[in-house]
């Protein structure tokens, strides 16, 4: 298989729909933008105080206080918009932000996520991700499978939540996963792998759709 | 009422225990000048409402560097491995706050509100000891106005009435910030004459900053 | 996403029986030209958020003339006899809201948060009916939140991606409605490019608006 | 005696201090703007969204967008900012707001102020009267001591009230009273009434200052 970073990105992109304001988080998540499809324009929301956000600025070329949620530099896109962070959680809060994508630590079939702190370990602090969770219309989890072959998709999440039956969506390089009211269900599943294959690497227990389709990574 | 002050004149109100809020987010928007100051003079015990606490070289993260604070009150600290290693040495206590949560407290505060009902952190460990609300059905946590006894604010452009504009994303907390204190100091990166910022582009009125300091004050 | 309509699109959406906001403060920033189409198409048994009913002949007043309302949301109905007269005759639903609470409710739509924790109306009639919460030995009243189907809003400028920016007091309720219902219609009374107005000077982000009718529109 | 309006604005005028923020309802209270003593600078906040609002506009001289709260026309002063309806309040209900000055209906010696509606009669909804008496650090009522004779003062309003126990002076043709908890106490009287006159033309229980001073009214 190819790039696993760039399957999920590329398959996460495929959620987005022309005029959507979406909020990517920092590392793998950020990488969505690059395959947005032709023809699509979405809006990225930066949860420091602005739309329009552009890529990464090139070196030499940084704008002046204009760094995104993790202090890199940035770039703006036309029509752009900056405001205080009161009115930036409105955004968020107030479902204006069509589609999230994070990172977890762990994610349950429930649509638990835990993605901000491992007790007595790292304890960085939730920074915005609890209010993107509660309040985005889709959240969408990106992230590789398992952490090295240990499970991360759980029956139920061990970590301190960030927010409690929030996910809609998980994207892994296996497959594609809903939660539902039924269960998470597998909806789409990586060529690579067979079904047991995914079923091995989850520990939250999986309905397999009966319209499993192939997921698709193509450009 | 002249509100220009030379840096010494506006700080020589920050005293030892005092509780301040300092703009920015990671260092973006934050009084820098203001922080230098509060170093070499050294004041001690502070509880420091902002963001994030930085980095070690740069916003709130220099004065938890020089070990100022007792307290810090922000959503984020993982880009500051010193405030973390104060924490778990039981130095420096760490009270977190999701970041919309943290700016709508601090807006309570100054719009007179009585607290925040939110959904956020509704079934998280944020919800501990908060006073819970149901509203249609729906439970919403009740989170508590939080004010300071001074504010710190970065302003791009500040006339000689308090008026500020700011620039791109360095606006952030700091017009929150700047409705909650008791004193609210402003280090103007261009101090201007009144009139320069026209009545309708300004973002953060006059009326609620007390000190400016800027320019070759 | 072209957002650019003519009136007769735009206004199409607007069906009888609907809730719609409308911007203004005794018409200042009011969507004039919204009203005249909405008269025209004569739209019946509207819930209308406002700030005030305007003049019989100016802003919503205009429309409560014309017996287009069924209810009305505002703080204020004194300056149009009109109002009074319907409410008094009972052919209109009058809900009279401090102003100041008004304008909290319908940010806290537009910001997701559960309800308005406010000390405005304790001890008055205001409070018959509404849930109470003490905090820190201090009564406050909970209001909810205020949505509509619609919200007509008036700009200045407004650019083809929707972002706004407003004149003077013409500002008003008109960025608190743009964030509190399910179609959001601006009326420009300039249409400009993209990155005429600056990304620092945006009063409304585009982001809120769905349709924009103005210039040769 | 002189004008009455005058008297009563002119002395309301003398309580203002420099770089105070200051609120002046519609009629009488608009007056006090004029008599501000010299080498005192207040700001006139307007709750329709700006502060540094300045005198009434001249005929032919109306600034577009530019009235107050009563939909007259009128002019900035330099330093002037705009704002939302929620910022306006904000600054009402946070307490940024040193002094309001409004005329009533009734007001009661515990502070009790009626002045938006007579039931069945007279319904104009509350605007930001609710909100300015409950937020402004100081509340002045501001008006004639009767209406046409009958007492205004009362011991308990008996129209519904704009807000409970918020008003801290009345300033009336007759003289200053203050509302304290031992009650409401005249401090002040106009040398062309003595204590008598002002019992007679009060219903509240009036508790006269032991260091009752003349109203000043000069410029």
């Amino acid at each position: 298989m190819g790039n696993v970073r760039e399957i999920i990105a590329k398959r996460v992109a495929q959620e987005l729909k022309d005029g959507d304001v979406v909020n990517l988080g920092i590392g793998l998540p950020t990488l969505v933008a690059n395959y947005v499809p032709e023809g699509i324009d979405i809006i990225l929301q930066s949860e420091n105080g602005f739309v329009g956000m552009g890529p990464q600025a090139e070196a030499g070329k940084e704008i002046k206080d204009l760094v995104n949620a993790g202090g890199v530099s940035v770039t703006l896109q036309p029509g752009a918009a900056f405001f205080d962070s009161a009115m930036s959680f409105a955004i968020i809060r107030g479902g204006h932000v069509d589609a999230t994508v994070l990172g977890a630590l762990q994610v349950d079939q429930k649509g638990n996520l835990a993605n901000w702190m491992i007790p007595g370990k790292m304890v960085p602090g939730m920074g915005g991700a609890m209010d993107l969770v509660s309040g985005a219309k889709k959240v969408i989890v990106a992230m590789e499978h398992t952490a090295k072959g240990t499970p991360k998709i759980l029956k139920e999440c061990t970590l301190p939540l960030t927010a409690a039956g929030e996910v809609d969506m998980i994207v892994t390089e296996m497959g594609v996963m809903v939660v539902t009211k039924e269960g998470l269900i597998l909806t789409e599943i990586h060529p690579d792998y067979t079904v047991e294959d995914v079923k091995a690497a989850t520990e939250a227990d999986l309905i397999i759709s009966p319209d499993l389709k192939m997921m698709s990574v193509s450009d | 009422m002249d509100k220009v002050r030379t840096i010494k004149e506006a700080m020589e109100h920050i005293k030892d225990g005092m509780t301040v809020m300092v703009g920015g987010f990671l260092g973006t928007g934050t009084p820098e000048k203001f922080i230098d100051y509060l170093i070499e003079k050294n004041v001690k015990d502070l509880t420091i409402i902002g963001n994030d606490t930085g980095f070690p070289d740069r916003g709130i993260g220099r004065l938890i560097v020089n070990k100022q604070a007792k307290k810090v009150i922000v959503s984020h600290i993982g880009t500051n491995p010193e405030t973390g290693r104060q924490m778990h040495a039981g130095e420096l206590e760490v009270v977190l706050i999701p970041q919309g949560t943290l700016a709508e407290q601090i807006r309570a505060a100054g719009a007179g509100l009585g607290g925040v009902i939110t959904p956020t952190g509704v079934g998280t460990i944020v919800e501990e000891g908060k006073q819970k609300i149901e509203i249609n059905g729906k439970t919403y946590l009740v989170e508590l106005p939080i004010r300071a006894d001074v504010a710190l604010i970065k302003g791009a452009k500040v006339d000689k009435k308090g008026n500020i504009y700011y620039h791109h994303a360095a606006r952030n907390f700091n017009p929150l910030m700047a409705m909650a204190a008791d004193l609210v100091i402003v280090e103007a990166e261009e101090l201007v004459e009144v009139g320069e910022i026209h009545p309708n582009d300004v973002m953060t009125p006059g009326i609620f900053v007390d000190m400016i300091v800027g320019g070759e004050a």
